[in-house]
């Protein structure tokens, strides 16, 4: 085409013209720490795998999640879940359904019989764990998968330690529980059952051991001195729970008062309601608001009846268990004091859930080693004992007591022990600055509620001991996977690339993200304003 | 319009979404996409006018299979994408003048016919798009637009409605919405701004005209507004599309909130986006969160005085193309009290807006 | 040079009549040009056309203002307007009416015309037969060819069909014809009256 | 084919020849008839493929053929007066673009006062737009020039305005020899357009030029203008050749070779003059005309060799510069520049005046005498001028001159000329 001067032009010249030069401030795109993965004690990537998931990619959902948690189906059953707490969503509708769609995930691992690889090649070194609880499996599974010889040394007759003792069944079916922890096994970690270490360094000699992870546990329950006639029948909780576990059940008869107000007190109840009990009544001290159980399980407790009887102490156990209670009242600390006002309560049996403290036994002469308060002290950020090679972990060392806490240790533990062998040590790997819901720009989310896990119905959760919490199907799964936010971390959702007005951004294809244009961003930073996650941030350009 | 896809991380309303099937995927999402207006336009930073053009533009692209040609009114689209020697645009483009851009349209529209019926096709594969300001529509155009909507003639025109003349230095048009300051219509004075009772709704004199589509729509929703361009591609004769496109140097705005204003005009009911066929109104796109009008005008300077706020001493930065930077830099009057009883028209503005194109879901019934 | 002017009122087809005027004469093979007195004159108002007919191409383009030929439509124009203003001493006149010279007070153009080149015809009344509508522009043309000779019943009969179509066109040639012999008649009366 | 039709029809039939994609239609008279011609011979299907477009007015008239010119559509249009100037944003735009556009301006008078009858002042005010003005002698060659104008357009590729007098020719019966429909096809290519708005190649079409080549642009405007002063003259010959006429061109002259003084003058007058001349030729005088076909481009060159051998030019223009004098005379006097002659411009034809061969003889014969004074407007009514310019001697303040004078002139309406 003969083109008159000036008047006519060819197509997109205007590529000549760069106008990046009229930018003051430049958009960067950055990866911010999402707080439930900032919370979680097992160090999962929860958007990580919820990304997966929302896909409908379970098995890559499955294995992201299993780099740090072997027991999905586990977790999603008892974990506590304080990701949720913190959930960005929370402040649009309801927090995602993280627990549930993890166990979603560790379910259909089992259904479908997902396994562990083995390890590429072997360290040839070899690692003691002694406990088969939540953190001494963690630790073997970690470690195993660095490719070091794993033996775990456990004084009871199955895997699991409180998992199985200490949590009923009706929140952890066993056949759930057994599938777990038999996977890890198949890696090639040997397992030797009722084999109680009594001397470590003993043990570590005569195995040849490089290193080990002690994760004993906490099974001596605490007692209290309560004034009784030998007729009164008092046991304590965890010989309760653990005796669930044997051929015949305990005999805790009609009206079963359970002392205490922690998560195993409500345990024992329930579990009380369960062998026939007509009343079960927990006696604590302080008010529902102090009490340290969940309050989730408080909640089902009272559903199924469990009766408790608030800021009241036990002062002695009479004639044919007739109890005498003491009622107390909250002082300005919040702690409770005598009233001097009694009353009494028949039992045919009391149970003791005061807590249990650690048989610190096989660590009595190592050297360097310290305990204090009844646990054994460690590096926090290490897991290492003041004895060199060994590390320690779960209920025995300070921190809160339970199982995604003690599997958090295992996978610590698990990393330095490794990095011991290998005579390094692990650097701290940065943090990301957190993504709060301010980095957010919500309007982009579509609306979705949370959906709730079905609940048995209260006959058979009373009368048996059938799991209370179903899980979710796979459209649920997919749904509540699908409700993550992405907070501060980019998934793709091609604002930045389409919202600039300047078509400065390039887009680098799935999985690959986005670049800007510096040539022609302007900086207006509608990219940032309208990017849903916070993904981007804008930077003062230096002149 | 489009309603979200349900279970969706979030749903449409972002640009892409790697959840959606293709078919469902937005023209802008796509590496494909004909980026008809290119980079290196010389608009303001966070122009919307430029951002809704190759929005619309695009769109109609892939509509047409890139059987496209577009004409341009005079004003800033035109004069920030082709400044001699450098053009912006990727497809057969034509600028005559400020006040005929729909007559240009329809002669290309008859040009193309005559080549068809040369060809022996019953009509031309490649169609006509032509585009403005709400100044080159509302007003000096307004002949030339109505003659092509009731001839009828096979030619999409779109008005990029930033609500007043921001080529020329922000001047008020008959699109400018009551107390906003312009120019010629200042913040001072009992009752600053834009005077009350004046001003015309295009899209409904365009519905008046019967034509077969008449559609409302802004940059903050692509997707509906893809959906509309392609719908109007469906249809031959007279289609009218009007996109809200804010403006950061004339509202004195910044130049990242263009697109959480635009969507603030929908939520408030200020703005309603809906579609109509032969002058019957047939959807609306439905108020997601209601706010109040407030939300919308505060980080506006052109409502400053609204709020009884000084508007700050410099305006937003413009280049030498547009020549609108001093209007802003004037302080606002009405200082300290504001003027609630002009904001509460406003929002009495809005609320009718809701009623008359039922812009809030009825409350279900249990 | 042969110039026509044509007299009438807006609605009585005085410029049709000058524009068959110059068909006719094209038809007879000469060069002719047709032109209205321009203007926005409406139903009822005074309107003039006029024609030339020679055998060179026709150069000029002002208005007829020393006309070898009149023709007037309405007799009501007579004492309104100058139509003989200009006219050549040998010029003819063709008044539409059915009353003489004398009877429409023209005596003095009686006086000043060569009486054979004087004639009034009664078109309206013609064309009222004939079409049923008081449109006598073509009866006049016929009633010119029989007065002056200048064109052939013939050629104004063509120019008619050219103008009109069907019924129409037939009646108008009737009217014309009838004019003709109209006019043909006075003018023998007029001859043998001379002759006594 | 010799015809006997109004010139109207006569252009209408020329234009339909010509086989125009797109025609904008919108009456104002004397054009309308052209535009209704051919809107029935589009309608009865004698000429298709065809657009034909009624639009809302003249400014959206000459749009609509901008679009369909730049869309490679052979586009045509016609206007006059009011309506010229209501599309002369349009009309600037057009030359700008370079869009091979015909547009036939039926010549008549502008307002106020409002007067719908023939004078040069509608195109003499588009003169500088960039488009070429060609005016018709005679309905033959306002037909003539229309076939030229088309193959004039597209070969440079910019827009053709065809000058013909409003009712004189517009509405004047006359003998017209119409080309076959075959011959005009083998004279006139199809359009080719130098630009096209399509898909397949795309432009930007009227980008906005700076002053770093504003004034290049326009140069080259002119350039193209001047070209067309050899063009002009190439396809006016082709059409002798093949169709046997003289029409167009640059300048023809009558009776000129002797003459001593010599008329320049527009549009259909020539004719009305050659008579005058030859009158006056009779009685001895040396007087002869010549004819302006090509106003824009203003042939300088011929017009100079025209006249470089008389002693008196007389400028006869229908059209005046209020303040000045003549508007071609203007021109005509750049043509002559350094040349002692006797210079003298005749306004005449205002508003629809007639133009009798005596006035022009009389005019001549005072120019000839060198009592003419040099600008002159002819049949003027002093009796009336002089009593209005009394009136505002006495009051100083603008008062409605046209009533005042309608008042005193008495209704025109029954008036023979």
């Amino acid at each position: 085409m003969d083109k008159p001067f000036a008047i006519t032009l060819d197509p997109g010249s205007s590529l000549a013209n760069k106008t990046g030069t009229w930018r003051t401030e430049r958009p960067v795109y950055v990866d911010r720490l999402p707080p439930c993965n900032a919370q979680c004690p097992a160090g999962e990537d929860i958007q990580g795998w919820l990304f997966h998931a929302e896909s409908g990619d379970y098995e890559a959902a499955w294995r992201h999640l299993t780099r740090d948690n072997p027991f999905p189906a586990i977790m999603g059953r008892v974990c506590y879940h304080s990701c949720e707490g913190v959930c960005n969503r929370a402040k649009i509708d309801s927090a995602v359904g993280i627990n549930s769609v993890e166990r979603f995930l560790g379910d259909e691992a089992l259904k479908r019989g997902w396994r562990f690889t083995a390890p590429k090649q072997e360290t040839g070194k070899q690692v003691l764990v002694v406990g088969a609880g939540p953190s001494g499996m963690s630790a073997a599974y970690h470690l195993r998968r660095m490719g070091h010889g794993v033996t775990v040394m456990e004084a009871g007759p199955l895997l699991g330690g409180m998992m199985r003792f200490g949590i009923p069944k009706y929140r952890l079916p066993r056949d759930v529980l057994d599938a777990e922890m038999q996977r890890i096994v198949d890696m090639g970690v040997h397992v030797q059952l009722g084999a109680k270490v009594t001397d470590i360094a003993q043990t570590m000699v005569d195995g040849s051991y490089d290193a080990a992870f002690l994760a004993v546990g906490a099974h001596i329950a605490k007692r209290a001195f309560i004034p009784a006639k030998d007729s009164s029948r008092i046991l304590d909780a965890v010989a309760v729970l653990r005796s669930m576990e044997g051929q015949e059940q305990p005999m805790l008869g009609r009206r079963v008062v359970v002392y205490g107000g922690g998560n195993t007190a409500i345990d024992v109840a329930r579990t009380a309601k369960r062998l026939g009990a007509t009343e079960a009544i927990i006696v604590y001290r302080r008010t529902r608001e102090r009490m340290p159980a969940h309050d989730f399980e408080v909640e089902e407790a009272l559903d199924e009846g469990v009766m408790v009887k608030w800021l009241s102490t036990i002062k002695r156990s009479g004639d044919d268990g007739v109890l005498t209670i003491e009622k107390m009242i909250l002082d300005a600390k919040g702690n409770p004091q005598p009233t001097g006002e009694f009353e009494t309560l028949e039992a045919d049996s009391l149970v003791l859930a005061l807590g249990q403290d650690v048989d610190l036994s096989l660590l009595d002469g190592v050297p360097g080693l310290q305990t204090k308060g009844g646990v054994v002290q460690v590096d926090p950020v290490t897991m290492m004992t003041g004895h060199p090679g060994l590390f320690a972990g779960g209920d025995m060392v300070p921190a809160e007591r339970n199982v995604t806490v003690a599997v958090g240790h295992g996978k610590k533990a698990a990393r330095h022990i490794d990095a011991w062998l290998r005579g390094t040590q692990l650097a701290p790997t940065p943090k990301h600055a957190p993504a709060s819901f301010e980095n957010l720009n919500p309007w982009y989310y579509s609306d979705a509620p949370k959906t709730l896990r079905p609940l048995l119905d209260m006959a058979r959760r009373t009368s048996s001991f059938d799991e209370v919490q179903g899980g979710l199907s796979a459209d649920n799964a997919l749904f509540e996977a699908r409700r993550c936010l992405s907070c501060g971390n980019c998934f793709e959702c091609d604002n930045c690339y389409g919202v600039c007005p300047d078509n400065a951004v390039i887009k680098l294809g799935p999985g690959k993200r986005f670049q800007f244009n510096l040539d022609y961003c302007k900086g207006c930073g509608i990219c940032v304003a309208e990017c849903p996650c916070g993904a981007i941030e804008m930077v003062k350009e230096d002149f | 319009m489009n309603a979200p896809v349900k279970f969706y991380q979030t749903g449409t309303f972002t640009v892409g979404n790697r959840l959606l099937a293709p078919e469902q995927r937005s023209v802008q999402a796509s590496t494909e996409r004909s980026n008809s207006l290119n980079s290196g336009h010389r608009a303001c930073q966070g122009c919307g006018e430029a951002l809704g053009a190759r929005y619309a533009v695009d769109a109609a692209m892939r509509a047409t299979g890139n059987r496209l040609i577009a004409a341009n009114a005079t004003g800033c689209l035109e004069v920030f994408s082709t400044p001699y020697p450098e053009t912006s645009w990727q497809l057969p483009w034509i600028h005559s003048l400020f006040g005929n851009v729909a007559a240009v349209g329809t002669g290309i529209a008859a040009a193309l016919k005559v080549k068809a019926a040369k060809a022996g096709l019953g009509q031309s594969a490649v169609r006509v798009l032509a585009q403005g300001g709400d100044g080159g529509t509302t007003d000096i155009g307004f002949g030339c637009l109505s003659g092509m909507f009731e001839r009828n003639d096979d030619v999409l025109y779109i008005c990029y409605d930033n609500e007043a003349y921001m080529n020329t230095g922000v001047q008020r048009s008959s699109a400018t919405p009551y107390a906003a300051r312009t120019a010629t219509t200042m913040a001072v004075g009992a009752e600053p701004g834009a005077e009350r009772g004046k001003g015309k709704n295009l899209p409904l004199i365009a519905m008046a005209h019967q034509i077969p589509y008449v559609a409302t729509a802004t940059v903050a929703d692509l997707r509906d507004l893809e959906a509309k361009v392609e719908k109007a591609m469906t249809i031959h004769g007279a289609r009218y599309l009007h996109i809200l496109v804010p403006c950061p140097l004339g509202w004195g705005s910044a130049s990242h909130d263009t697109i959480k204003l635009a969507r603030l005009a929908r939520e408030t009911g200020i703005f309603p986006v809906f579609e109509a066929e032969h002058g019957e109104v047939t959807a609306v796109t439905k108020i997601r969160h209601r706010v109040p009008v407030d939300e919308y005008l505060r980080p506006q300077k052109r409502f400053a005085h609204l709020f009884g706020k000084e508007v700050a001493a410099q305006a937003p930065a413009a280049p030498a193309a547009q020549g609108g930077a001093s209007v802003l830099a004037r302080p606002g009057a009405g200082a300290g009290q504001g003027h609630p009883e002009m904001l509460a028209r406003i929002q009495a503005d809005a609320d009718r807006n809701i009623r008359r194109f039922k812009l809030l879901d009825e409350p279900e019934v249990h | 040079m042969l110039q026509i002017r044509i007299h009438g009122r807006g609605g009585q087809g005085v410029v049709t009549a000058a524009e068959m005027l110059s068909i006719a004469a094209f038809h007879q093979g000469r060069h002719a040009q047709a032109f209205p007195s321009f203007g926005s004159e409406r139903t009822g108002a005074p309107v003039v056309a006029f024609c030339r007919i020679d055998d060179a191409e026709i150069r000029l383009r002002e208005p007829i203002l020393a006309p070898d030929v009149l023709i007037v439509q309405d007799p009501t124009l007579l004492h309104q307007v100058d139509v003989f203003q200009g006219l050549h001493a040998e010029g003819y006149v063709l008044i539409n009416s059915q009353r003489s010279f004398h009877d429409l007070g023209l005596a003095d153009i009686e006086q000043r015309y060569r009486h054979e080149r004087l004639a009034t015809v009664p078109a309206t009344e013609i064309a009222l037969r004939h079409l049923g509508r008081p449109l006598p522009n073509a009866v006049l043309l016929g009633g010119f060819a029989a007065l002056s000779g200048l064109i052939s019943l013939d050629a104004v009969g063509h120019a008619i069909r050219a103008k009109f179509a069907g019924k129409v066109a037939q009646a108008n040639v009737a009217a014309a014809a009838e004019a003709y012999a109209f006019v043909r008649q006075e003018l023998e009366d007029l001859a043998h009256a001379q002759a006594d | 084919m010799l015809k006997q039709i109004e010139g109207s029809r006569a252009v209408a039939e020329a234009v339909a020849l010509c086989r125009p994609d797109v025609i904008c239609a919108y009456p104002i008279s004397p054009q309308t008839h052209i535009v209704e011609g051919l809107g029935e011979l589009v309608k009865d299907g004698t000429l298709t493929p065809c657009e034909f477009i009624n639009v809302e007015s003249e400014f959206a008239a000459m749009s609509v053929a901008i679009g369909s010119s730049a869309t490679g559509a052979r586009t045509y249009t016609a206007t006059a007066s009011q309506g010229l100037l209501f599309m002369a944003e349009a009309v600037y735009n057009a030359s700008g673009l370079g869009l091979p556009i015909v547009m036939t301006v039926a010549n008549r008078a502008i307002g106020a006062p409002i007067n719908i009858w023939n004078d040069h002042s509608d195109s003499m005010s588009q003169r500088d737009s960039g488009w070429i003005q060609l005016f018709a002698e005679s309905n033959q060659e306002a037909l003539d020039l229309h076939i030229q104008a088309f193959k004039l357009a597209e070969e440079l590729s910019m827009p053709v305005m065809v000058c013909m007098d409003g009712f004189i020719l517009t509405h004047a019966y006359e003998r017209v020899d119409m080309p076959a429909q075959a011959e005009v096809d083998a004279f006139l290519p199809p359009y080719e357009p130098r630009q096209v708005l399509d898909p397949a190649e795309p432009v930007s079409i009227g980008a906005m030029v700076g002053p770093e080549a504003f004034m290049e642009v326009r140069y080259l405007a002119h350039a193209k203008q001047l070209s067309a002063l050899e063009v002009i003259p190439r396809i006016a010959h082709e059409f002798q050749q093949r169709f046997g006429r003289r029409s167009g061109g640059l300048v023809r002259g009558y009776r000129c070779e002797d003459a001593e003084t010599i008329v320049v003058a527009l549009g259909s007058v020539i004719g009305t003059l050659k008579d005058t001349v030859d009158d006056m030729r009779e009685r001895g005088v040396l007087i002869g005309v010549l004819g302006l076909q090509s106003f824009r481009p203003f042939p300088l060159a011929a017009v100079r060799a025209a006249l470089q051998h008389a002693k008196r030019v007389v400028v006869l223009e229908k059209s005046f510069s209020v303040g000045l004098g003549g508007v071609v005379s203007t021109d005509v006097r750049l043509a002559l520049s350094g040349l002692q002659l006797h210079g003298y411009t005749v306004v005449a034809g205002l508003g629809g005046r007639a133009i009798t061969k005596a006035s022009l003889e009389r005019t001549l014969r005072e120019a000839i005498a060198d009592k003419l004074p040099s600008l002159t407007f002819m049949d003027l009514d002093w009796r009336i001028v002089n009593r209005q310019l009394e009136r505002e001697a006495q009051v100083r303040r603008s008062g409605p001159i046209a009533e005042n004078l309608l008042r005193d002139v008495g209704t025109v309406a029954s008036k023979v000329s």
